[in-house]
């Protein structure tokens, strides 16, 4: 069976996961199914439990209220124009664009819940960058790696994958609880 | 190391992985957010969509609360129609491949207006490129629109949008600009003064009339943004003193004596001189028009000929019914970037929604740009993030 | 003989200015030798002599010491950002831009002599728009009449017959003296 | 009629149009201007480079002056390098055929650096879309160009700029960047916290050596931004918490133990808390190399940890000989558009001239763009219209 770009790609990110172990088949293996995901699973990412955690200086200024701004919570990470500001929602694409199959993904303390939360960082794509103004311009760094750690990165523009790889905004989408 | 490493990974994860994983799910109920992609709501009357030289594309906004709902793409010196029924946006815009270089394509691009998805590019034989203008338009049937080109002369280009494909050409030597009227029919304006009708039969030859010259182009030149009403051929033009002309378009169309705006609002009519002081129609798109009320509204600045570029201090509301002045609306000067010696950054475009509630759009070239409510004046809000030379509404 | 598009476009805009006579072929023959000609013609352009003429607002305020500026003499009906804020002059394409064959024409006094010249404005073409600031961003309208008379307007981009159509900067070429 | 037409008419006019006319010359001598193109003086150490996500081009600027001098067309998410002779400039750009969407193009362009004028668009098989990284760079001999690209694995094309063509592609999992070293060798940093050097002949399998890892990419990751003297191999390297590595690259590359900026600057080693408050590195491009004296200048901030992208409010300058800090320049705080939250819109990206006398270049996201003195810090001119987050500067 021959492989796809996309394929090889996530074998790619999840031999880097694995520190260039074998154990890539696991995570390749769940890679495609995302969007049909309804119960946020409790997923093995390593982080102090949020009620003891000293926390980050987005943490501590994060918001849970509105998601066209900076500080809302799930943006921890997110580099980029929101999409919220853009006919879209934190985790929506605006119309006519397209979320990418493949993201990063940071995590996030809620300020309601006091409970940190995986998020996939999704870029929406096929269209070019959307206008909105600088007040939408982000650059969310909680954890955030260089790009040699690609899976980690957010100055990639994350469209691999989609039809065309152009750049249009920033969504965030909350995928998981940490343990 | 892997534990590690999975702090904020690129993970792709499922509700199989829970199982795959061997973790319990969450009984609190919170469920994951899909990755999903909004829809545009229909068209109402208070949306309207901005673009320009610089935009990569039309900003759909809603009037009435000054939020971006979404944008549709577009290339070089772009123009933006609207479907009557709403169901379809068209672009008419020109790209090279490799940026400002490589193979230049023009087309008329077709967009769902519910997924803003790309439906059809219909490529062209060509496109004028002029900053916006009436230069592009479609009829009041929504089947056809029609497209101004300039080389290798003077012409319109007519796409069939139903068969999404190009009709014909037709020459309009010495003319310019697309009035539709009727099922097959547009007007242009000529730099003889005259007007010019054309009909495009599906086959076979276009009819093209020309009025009498009507207006000095030399003179005082009608503007190019004059306002047809696509579906009766009622047609308003206006010139650079401040002379309004009514047309009846069709085959054989007819032109109205000329009113004075100046006159309207208490004033000598407006001259010619290059130090005549008077109160006069300037900016880009620098009128809109209410097809309902037969209002126009039309920025104005007090200044001398050959200030037809300047931007508008007030909003002049006229009733082209009883060609009166209706209102004066002051609009808060801009501060200019400190930077030129121009006094050009007043309000350059202005835009109305067409239902009973008119809502004023107001751009200019520094963001200070705002919605008023029409029938006041007054002030409602900002519009964030608004920017370029270009606004269109649902409706007209 | 085949005509070429910058051929028959010089026809047509000879016609318009011939009033649709046929005295095309005069100024169609001329067109092409502009860059040779070293001495200003006396050109029949109609314009009051500059002493006893009432002065337009951009000609009551205009300056002949700094071409980077929109109210420089010869700008009275530039349209569009300065070549000279650019790396190019107030007749000077920036370095890797290709003057416009083609232009359309004003009359702009010029405040040392007090005369009137014949000014060509010609687009720089064949790359993206320069990102001078909005102070260079001009927008002269003296004598500036609508699209359907296009010689005369400023709004089109006068980049027909270059390599490619895109618009970088605005020159302003003197290339005669007005009668 | 004629003449009335001839008043700001299109007229192509030329000296034999004189006789053609029959009208007389001007005995004054005043001689008709010739439109032409300039040409760009040959680099300066003074002339620098600026391009950003949204520019369309890399701005030319004149350090001295302040002024433009002219630009290079780009395409999306561009890099810049200059030829080491300064006769060519060399893009990585990509371009879709229709704006956003159609035919995908990458490639690397080269630009005539007197004219400015295209000389090749090289094909290349895929490039990483990365805001501005040391993702591209030439060798010192200027014969060939490495350009990191991700799909399908993470690799590096490398050009062949003699023959202006591709070479080949050398797979480097898991590390990223270039940092050129010799004729024929690039070395690249790694998730992995070593450094994977790469040996390519002209023909035959490229050799990969990587050190013994020696930094922790998940605690104190070193930022994509070092420096490396092309002609030596001698380079910098500096993490998150401000510990500096020199390198010594090569087939088999060597790396120092590593020295604190905040230890230089009398201050305690920074670590890695996110309550830690310490003076700490930041930004876009957030760092400058002056080669010839050995000195880093860095964009410091007071932040706690995972403040690395937040903007600077002081420049350190380092003597990376002697590893002590030389100066501390502090920069004027940049207003907030006063719209949002954030608090980044301090300096973000930095570039030093490789003179004697060396220019310090300051650009943020708000156009409050600066030029210093490298030696002083004095603030010597604002940069007109400068934007976006990419420096570059001749002779690096």
């Amino acid at each position: 069976m021959s492989k796809s770009p996309i394929d090889m790609l996530s074998e790619r990110l999840t031999r880097k996961l694995a520190g260039f172990s074998s154990r890539r088949s696991f995570i390749a293996r769940l890679g495609m199914a995302l969007a049909a995901a309804p119960v946020l699973p409790l997923l093995p990412v390593a982080r102090a439990s949020a009620a003891d955690a000293p926390k980050t200086d987005f943490e501590r200024n994060a918001q849970a209220t509105d998601a066209t701004k900076c500080n809302y919570w799930k943006y921890c990470g997110a580099d980029g124009v929101l999409c919220s500001c853009c006919g879209g929602g934190s985790h929506t694409c605006p119309p006519g664009a397209e979320p990418s199959p493949i993201s990063w993904i940071g995590t996030c303390l809620n300020p309601q819940d006091h409970r940190a939360y995986v998020i996939a960082y999704r870029d929406c794509c096929g269209k070019p960058a959307c206008s909105a103004g600088k007040s939408c311009w982000c650059d969310g760094a909680d954890r955030e790696l260089p790009t040699y750690r690609s899976p980690l990165n957010n100055d990639i523009i994350w469209c691999f994958g989609n039809a065309s790889a152009t750049y249009h905004c920033s969504t965030a989408a909350m995928v998981g609880l940490a343990n | 190391m892997l534990r590690a490493a999975l702090n904020n990974a690129l993970v792709l994860t499922s509700l199989a992985s829970t199982s795959l994983l061997g973790l319990p799910c969450l009984a609190a109920g919170v469920t994951a957010e899909v990755s999903d992609v909004a829809t545009l709501t229909p068209n109402t009357p208070h949306r309207f969509f901005t673009g320009g030289f610089r935009e990569p594309g039309f900003i759909i906004f809603d009037g009435d609360s000054g939020k971006m709902e979404g944008s549709i793409p577009a290339g070089y010196i772009a123009n933006l129609a609207i479907a009557p029924d709403n169901s379809q946006f068209y672009v008419a815009e020109t790209y090279w491949a490799h940026g400002a270089r490589g193979k230049r394509d023009d087309m008329v691009t077709i967009y769902d207006a519910k997924t803003l998805n790309l439906v059809k590019e219909i490529m062209l034989p060509g496109r004028a490129l002029v900053s916006r203008k009436q230069n592009f338009d479609i009829n009041a049937a929504g089947s056809r629109a029609y497209v101004y080109i300039m080389l290798p002369v003077a012409s319109v280009v007519w796409v069939d949008l139903k068969k999404q494909s190009v009709g014909g050409t037709v020459e309009i030597p010495g003319c310019a600009q697309v009035f539709p009227w009727g099922e097959q029919g547009f007007s242009s304006l000529c730099g003889d003064g005259s007007l010019a009708s054309v009909t495009v039969p599906a086959s076979g030859p276009a009819k093209v009339t020309h009025t009498k010259p009507f207006f000095d182009a030399n003179s005082d030149p009608i503007f190019d943004d004059g306002f047809v009403d696509r579906a009766t051929g009622k047609a308003i033009f206006f010139s650079y003193t401040g002379l309004v002309y009514e047309a009846k378009l069709g085959p054989e169309s007819t032109i109205s004596a000329p009113w004075s705006i100046q006159k309207a609002a208490g004033y000598a009519a407006a001259g010619t001189g290059v130090q005549e002081l008077a109160w006069r129609p300037g900016g880009a798109q620098l009128a809109a028009f209410h097809k309902a009320s037969g209002k126009l509204f039309v920025l104005m600045h007090p200044g001398n000929f050959w200030t037809h570029k300047h931007g508008g201090t007030e909003v002049w509301v006229l009733d082209t019914k009883t060609h009166a002045l209706v209102s004066r609306f002051p609009l808060r000067a801009v501060p200019s970037s400190g930077l030129g010696d121009d006094a050009i950054p007043y309000y350059m475009n202005i835009g109305v929604s067409q239902d009973a509630k008119p809502l004023l759009y107001l751009l200019n070239d520094q963001g200070n740009d705002v919605v008023m409510d029409a029938t006041t004046g007054e002030q409602l809000r900002k519009i964030e993030f608004a920017a370029g030379n270009n606004i269109s509404v649902p409706g007209y």
